[in-house]
């Protein structure tokens, strides 16, 4: 039992720490802020959550795994709330998503042509 | 290992506050140096000044900087003055300092002088003569609690300090113009304002927490203060400061931070009219171990009241003028317009 | 694996770090300033458990009340003219046709 | 040795770098932040002494026998409280004489008050 304990705690940790890396690795290297806020939004949430819960496996004391649980619920409803109102805010104060017109044009000639094959088959 | 690595980012955090010329990258900077500090104190077992400096550092200090930035201009000017003579001075300064750190025990040696002094006492003896297993709300509220009387006192100076130096008069026929610049907030964001309002009373239930729980883990009157005006303050940004003065009348907030001093006073007082010295709770109860737990009780509170008032005060003040400041720009506008 | 888990936070903390002094605009600052307090909150109740005295959870749940009340000051106080026009900004706005 | 005082070094490290932003930046709220960074180098200093190598922190439990020193932890509690106190005093003086001058750097500031005192030198000699 406790073995199973230990390894799936382990996992857990390890799970959550690769987010954890791979958002900081994201935040660094993307392009614009939309891109960064992706990297950061997705992982940070579940990176916390996974090693908070690895954690929980660990935890002897009733009140230990209580305040954890707070912790974690906490993170669940502030991470994404934080998020949502950051990237509103960026798009009203006017921060324009690093997508040259180029790119937008080309992804629309790109959808248009694939309008236009899907209905002339 | 783990204080190494915090102390080198503090540096790095600190040499780019230095470089920074925008002083709103400035104000997250030093969020981040806050939390970073806070860290730290968590690494070298000060769990009650973690909790406070998460509190006041990252949160209240920041908060306080970004108001006054957003009132006063977001750019530095790129001068300085004479750089070289302040890179000597401080260069030299430094270098002094370091010669006398040659002399400092080293690191976390149990036999260095400050070890030796108090501190066994404080360890030893506390769980006898105070009865409460967290000994820095011992030391705090029963063997130095006159050391913390003048803390509290000067907290509520600073409070009349600020007051007096920004307090706007109002007048009623402004706060329907002042309302419209504040609702743009609180109308844009659905999302905050519901999640703010699940929000709320959990952080206020958990600064009641922290205000009574101070006896057995981290925490205490300081930190229960400033939490309990995060709250607030958290409710005064989202719901603009007229809705907030509804809710919470300044006038009763300025007694409360009197009584909160009075209160802690008045202890003091007691337990001279009951025979002991200034602050000695023993008499306070007919058993020592009641009456410590009585006293400390009734500081932590008058201290919790102080620090939350005081901490509400500075906010609304800076608030409130920030909104007198804004409505005149806003009409400056206007008049503008007209010519 | 707890310790090699707090070392994996520290890995992210810097990166966050850089970020935040790198910039350029004000949001990338926000998020990383947003980014390290979650951190922050892991790496307190981390090392609860690696020093042994996982009783202290308080702390980051502090931690993680504070996060918030930071990122909608920041939110609140930047809302004004001042902060509307940053020079990357106007950069990108530039290349619009 | 190096370890032993590296903790140390930092803080001093840490001061100055709080002095230098004092003396060398004109900027008003840039010298606040400069004030903070000195204060917290302080409060570092006194934390680092409090610690024990083994010890745990000063909240009694039964299996624990080393605790670390709880004096400098009462000591800079409060002066953090107290810390945040006057730096909001500090803030709304800023905000004062950025009411008053219109600015907040400090040579702004000064050339105004000469600007001043000539004028009424001035005045007074007429």
């Amino acid at each position: 039992m406790d073995i199973v304990i230990n390894i799936s705690s382990g996992l857990c940790l390890f799970t959550g720490s690769f987010l954890c890396i791979s958002g900081g690795i994201g935040i660094l290297r993307f392009p614009d802020f939309y891109t960064r806020m992706h990297a950061v939004g997705v992982t940070d949430t579940l990176g916390a959550g996974m090693i908070l819960i690895g954690l929980m496996m660990h935890s002897t004391d009733f009140l230990v795994l209580a305040k954890l649980v707070i912790i974690l619920l906490l993170t669940l409803l502030i991470s994404p709330t934080t998020s949502h109102v950051l990237a509103k805010a960026a798009l009203h104060n006017g921060l324009v998503p690093e997508l040259t017109p180029d790119a937008l044009d080309q992804t629309s000639l790109d959808l248009k042509k694939k309008g236009k094959t899907s209905s002339n088959p | 290992m783990n204080n190494i690595v915090l102390l080198t980012l503090l540096v790095v955090v600190a040499i780019a506050i230095i470089r920074m010329k925008d002083l709103f990258a400035v104000a997250m900077l030093s969020g981040i140096y806050g939390l970073l500090s806070a860290s730290f104190f968590v690494v070298m077992d000060a769990v009650d000044v973690a909790f406070t400096e998460a509190a006041v550092g990252a949160g209240i200090s920041t908060l306080l900087l970004l108001v006054v930035i957003s009132m006063t201009g977001r750019s530095e000017n790129s001068t300085r003055h004479k750089p070289l003579l302040a890179l000597l001075i401080v260069a030299i300064t430094g270098g002094l300092l370091i010669y006398g750190t040659l002399d400092m025990p080293y690191f976390g040696a149990a036999d260095a002088p400050i070890h030796s002094h108090v501190a066994p006492r404080y360890i030893n003896d506390s769980m006898q003569e105070i009865g409460i297993p967290n000994i820095v709300t011992s030391v705090l509220a029963s063997y130095r609690a006159f050391d913390t009387f003048g803390e509290v006192v000067v907290i509520f100076t600073a409070g009349i300090g600020v007051l007096a130096l920004l307090s706007v008069v109002r007048r009623p026929e402004d706060s329907d113009n002042i309302a419209s610049i504040n609702d743009s907030m609180h109308e844009q964001h659905l999302v905050i304002r519901i999640v703010t309002k699940m929000l709320i009373p959990f952080i206020l239930l958990f600064a009641l927490y922290v205000q009574f729980h101070g006896d057995y883990g981290p925490g205490g009157g300081f930190q229960a203060g400033v939490i309990f005006a995060s709250a607030i303050i958290l409710y005064v940004m989202l719901f603009g400061l007229n809705t907030a003065r509804k809710v919470i009348n300044q006038t009763f907030i300025q007694l409360i931070a009197a009584t909160g001093v009075l209160l802690y006073g008045c202890v003091g007082i007691a337990s001279l009219l009951n025979g002991g010295n200034f602050f000695d709770y023993n008499v306070l109860a007919n058993d020592p171990i009641a009456g410590q737990h009585f006293g400390i009780l009734l500081i932590e509170w008058g201290v919790g009241c102080t620090v939350a008032s005081v901490m509400i005060i500075i906010f609304f003040s800076f608030a409130a003028r920030r909104e007198v400041q804004q409505k005149n720009e806003n009409q400056h506008d206007k008049n503008q317009e007209l010519l | 694996m707890l310790v090699a888990t707090t070392l994996a936070i520290f890995i992210a903390m810097i990166l966050a770090i850089i970020r935040g002094v790198a910039g350029p605009t004000l949001y990338d600052r926000i998020l990383a300033v947003n980014m390290f307090s979650t951190k922050t909150v892991l790496l307190i109740s981390l090392l609860g458990f690696v020093m042994g005295r996982p009783e202290f959870l308080d702390i980051a749940i502090v931690y993680a009340l504070i996060n918030f009340i930071s990122v909608i000051a920041v939110l609140r106080y930047s809302d004004t003219n001042q902060f509307k026009h940053t020079p990357a900004n106007k950069l990108s706005t530039e290349k619009e046709p | 040795m190096l370890m032993g005082l590296f903790n140390n070094w930092i803080v001093v490290v840490l001061m100055m770098i709080g002095l230098y932003i004092m003396i060398a930046h004109g900027n008003l709220i840039k010298k606040i932040v400069g004030l903070t960074i000195f204060q917290t180098s302080v409060f570092i200093f006194y934390i680092s002494m409090a610690k024990v190598d083994g010890g745990t922190a000063p909240v009694l439990a039964d299996n624990f026998s080393q605790y670390a020193n709880p004096l400098p932890h009462v000591l800079i509690l409060t002066a953090i409280v107290v810390g945040i106190a006057t730096t909001a005093l500090a803030l709304s003086l800023v905000v004062r004489i950025k009411e008053a001058y219109g600015s907040i750097e400090e040579e702004e500031i000064q050339k105004q008050d000469n600007q001043i005192q000539s004028e009424q030198k001035i005045g007074g000699q007429m």
